[in-house]
């Protein structure tokens, strides 16, 4: 059992009952503040820093070879808790060597903003590592419409990010040297 | 007409109007505020009476402190407007009230002597600085009025000052919460 | 008929005074300016420094710098508050409503006339202090009417007609007359010390109290009781923090100016800035030597027009240091509970400011024995 | 030189004092008649100021200033009464203070 103890208070003496040296003290405090450095920043001219896995803005990126990773299979549409993203699929043209072995490709990809929670589930079940949350972090628009990232917008803002596996050109090295898997 | 009739007669007009506008109005909020216009311009008809101190006097305790406690009763007790008719009693005491006044202001104006030119000469203030014996002069300085205060009227101002502990002692006693103990 | 000569002096006082009402709403325009600046550096902020006006901005440095300091802030704040909707709300007493800011300014801006703020230096050498009425009871003149500055509050409070504006009023009239008496008597001592037998002055009058604290110590050093509890009062009179029970943001929403907006809203506004800086003006006044220089020296400046300018320049920054102590003890002390304001009012300021009275009485008593 | 004479403030000092008699008597709102007798204590107030300032005496100037005393005491306590009245009976008016009658 725990065993309470009235702790007896120290009664105030006479100078701290008028509570001034208290005031004092509290003035020199606040006025030695006057002199420290300020902590705001004056935003839109100052940005703040933004840390490497900062969940921003989700956005599509191309490989350093600045091609599209995206093969458009829907996970990250399944996956998205608001139903944020509308993927239509489509084929990679016939006419694009560098991508032989991907099959498909998107045809249109929007994100819709005005759904968007950030929740980074996307960017997770990506298998290609195609989609991204980076430090854009301010979204601002005059209308719904603007609000609706499309394919091209998403890749403007994507970038490209360095590649570690270049998984598609593997498959086509092997399958040149013969090797089907 | 010169400036001191046009301001003696505007405050007059202000004071007994807003008096007037006191006793008639239906809510007591309007009527505290007319009661401050009425105040304060008695305030300037001191001042027309060069008596400044009393004018001062006049804004501070009444304006000040006295209608500022009037506006906290009637907010703490949110008094509503008066509805309901005037009974016949009072109707009655009213319109008796109005024609004795009435008689009484009409006589004054016929007895008094208003406009005979010979009472308009007011007479220049004598500025006495140093006053002494029990003669008081009107002045307007604050000296001689301090001076009366504590040679002829000693007592009256002590007796005052006892009233003030007296009232003082008896509104705390009124509005302290009775204890049961001191009930029983 | 009319004196032409009485005309133009009339003329000229009602000049004086709207100079005067100038500078004093000026005064009043950047200690907003001031508070948020200043309440910004306490807090580790900028403050505002956004505000430019167009051609002004792009001089060289100065240019910048006041753009810094958000000196063009009030302006654009007044503009703001010209322009914006006035929305009077369904529920509130028009007349009252309307009234009520217009209450709150006028008295405030009254008591100035019997401030006086330095001295003029005639060429024969007699000075003469520079004010718009020099009353005998020059210090009852201000309590009378910046005590009727309440009513304004009190007024909004009740005609709003709805309930936190009314708590506002309520709880300013009773706080109100609970710190005016503390607030006289403890001026009483101050004037008795100053006007006793043999020093020529006479009565209430303020400028007697600003010659009395010429090359001898100041009264807040003669006297520091009777100007903590002065300095006390006055807070509690201008309704700053620790004790701005009317309109305290948090239990009150906004207190008695909750349902004010636009201009109405500015005008309360700046009345309470302008009672902080009349009451800064005369805390400056009776307690820390107006415009002479410092205790027990005598101004080291000489007796001519440049004297009497530097003479209102140090008061004027007298008053500006006491309006930035006013901004620096709102960032300090926390806001009291209105049964602590009571409470301090009536059982704790009352009774100090009585011994203090009675204390001065007997040593004033004391100090005037004819030598036996 | 000015024509407003000393009678002149004798009636308008009859005046006021009239007004608030005939609040006291008309009205039913105890806070009224405290005011309204606020205001014949005025009316008082400005025919001793007078008489003062006619007669270069300072007597009644005195007197004015005892009556300001009395008046805020007066007001004091009426209304610390009338508070006490209010919690007992909750009206502050007149004809629902009357005990004999019913």
């Amino acid at each position: 059992m725990a065993k309470t103890v009235v702790l007896q208070r120290k009664p105030l003496s006479l100078s701290e009952r008028t509570y001034l040296p208290q005031i004092v003290t509290g003035l020199k405090t606040t006025f030695s503040n006057m002199f420290k450095g300020k902590v705001t920043l004056q935003y839109p001219e100052e940005k703040p820093n933004i840390p490497k896995n900062y969940r921003g803005i989700p956005t599509l990126v191309k490989d350093p070879n600045g091609r599209e990773k995206c093969v458009s299979c829907q996970l990250c549409e399944f996956v998205c808790p608001p139903k944020a993203i509308r993927i239509t699929p489509g084929a990679v043209p016939e006419s694009e060597d560098d991508r032989e072995h991907v099959e498909k490709a998107p045809q249109e990809f929007e994100i819709n903003m005005l759904r968007c929670i950030y929740c980074g589930y996307c960017q997770e079940v990506c298998p290609e590592e195609a989609i991204y949350l980076q430090d854009e972090y301010s979204l601002s628009g005059y209308s719904r419409d603007e609000m609706i990232n499309k394919k091209e917008k998403l890749y403007e803002l994507g970038g490209t990010l360095p590649d570690q596996h270049y998984k598609w050109d593997k498959k086509k090295n092997a399958e040149d040297e013969g090797n089907d898997h | 007409m010169n400036t001191v009739d046009l301001l003696f007669y505007f405050f007059a007009t202000l004071s007994v109007g807003g008096g007037l506008l006191m006793v008639i109005s239906r809510h007591p909020v309007s009527a505290a505020m007319f009661m401050i216009i009425s105040l304060v311009s008695v305030a300037a008809l001191f001042v027309l009476l060069e008596s400044f101190f009393l004018a001062i006097l006049q804004v501070l305790v009444y304006a000040g402190a006295v209608m500022v406690l009037f506006l906290f009763i009637i907010m703490l007790l949110d008094v509503g407007p008066e509805g309901g008719k005037v009974s016949r009693v009072k109707m009655l005491s009213g319109l008796a009230s109005c024609l004795s006044v009435g008689i009484l202001v009409i006589l004054l104006l016929q007895f008094s002597g208003i406009g005979d030119a010979s009472l308009s000469n007011w007479k220049a203030i004598q500025s006495t600085e140093s006053v002494t014996g029990d003669s008081l002069v009107f002045s307007t300085s604050l000296k001689n009025f301090g001076y009366g205060l504590f040679t002829k009227y000693m007592l009256p101002l002590q007796v005052a000052g006892f009233l003030l502990l007296a009232a003082m002692v008896g509104v705390i006693v009124l509005s302290k919460k009775s204890t049961p103990d001191l009930d029983a | 008929m009319f004196d032409f000569e009485m005309l133009f002096m009339i003329g000229l006082k009602v000049l004086f005074a709207l100079l005067m009402i100038g500078a004093v709403m000026t005064m009043a325009g950047y200690s907003v300016l001031a508070e948020r600046k200043v309440s910004a550096w306490m807090q580790g902020r900028v403050g505002p420094n956004r505000t430019v006006l167009p051609l002004v901005g792009y001089v060289p440095f100065a240019g910048k710098f006041l753009k810094g300091m958000g000196m063009f802030q009030p302006l654009a704040d007044g503009l703001k508050f010209l322009f914006k909707e006035e929305i009077i709300p369904g529920h509130v007493n028009k007349f009252y409503y309307n009234l009520a800011p217009i209450v709150a300014l006028v008295p405030a801006l009254t008591t100035m006339t019997v401030l006086p703020f330095g001295e003029f230096f005639a060429d024969n050498g007699e000075s003469f202090p520079l004010m718009l009425a020099n009353l005998e009871v020059g210090i009852l003149f201000i309590l009378a009417v910046s005590s009727l500055g309440v009513y304004g509050i009190v007024l909004a409070g009740w005609s709003s007609n709805s309930k936190y504006p009314f708590l506002g009023g309520i709880r300013s009239s009773a706080q109100m007359i609970s710190y005016e008496l503390a607030m006289g008597l403890s001026l009483l001592p101050i004037f008795l010390w100053v006007s006793e037998p043999g020093t020529g002055a006479m009565g209430l009058s303020l400028v007697d109290i600003v010659d009395s604290q010429k090359q001898s110590p100041w009264l807040l050093l003669v006297q520091p009781l009777s100007a903590l509890i002065f300095l006390i009062a006055l807070f509690a009179e201008t309704n700053r923090l620790p004790f701005d029970m009317p309109e305290s943001e948090t239990d009150l929403v906004g207190g008695f100016h909750t349902e004010y907006g636009g201009f109405k809203f500015g005008i309360f506004f700046v009345a309470e800035y302008a009672h902080i800086v009349v009451g800064s003006a005369i805390f400056t006044i009776v307690f820390l030597g107006g415009w002479h220089f410092m205790p027990w020296m005598s101004d080291p400046w000489p007796a001519t027009w440049i004297g009497s300018l530097i003479g209102v320049g140090w008061f004027l920054a007298k008053t500006i240091f006491l309006i930035f102590f006013f901004i620096w003890i709102r960032w300090t002390l926390p806001r009291f509970r209105y049964d602590q304001v009571m409470n301090l009012g009536w059982t704790k300021l009352l009774p100090l400011a009585l011994i203090n009275l009675i204390f001065y009485v007997c040593l004033v008593t004391w100090l005037d024995q004819p030598p036996a | 030189m000015e024509s407003v004479t000393p009678q002149h403030f004798l009636v308008l000092a009859f005046l006021l004092f009239g007004v608030g008699f005939l609040g006291v008597v008309l009205r039913r709102n105890l806070l009224l008649v405290l005011m309204s007798l606020e205001l014949m204590l005025n009316g008082v107030n400005v025919a001793l100021v007078s008489f003062s300032r006619t007669s270069l005496n300072l007597d009644g100037s005195l007197f004015v200033f005892f009556i300001m005393t009395v008046a805020a005491t007066e007001v004091a306590v009426g209304l610390a009464l009338l508070v006490a009245l209010f919690k007992k009976r909750q009206s502050v008016f007149s004809e629902d203070i009357s005990l004999l009658k019913n």
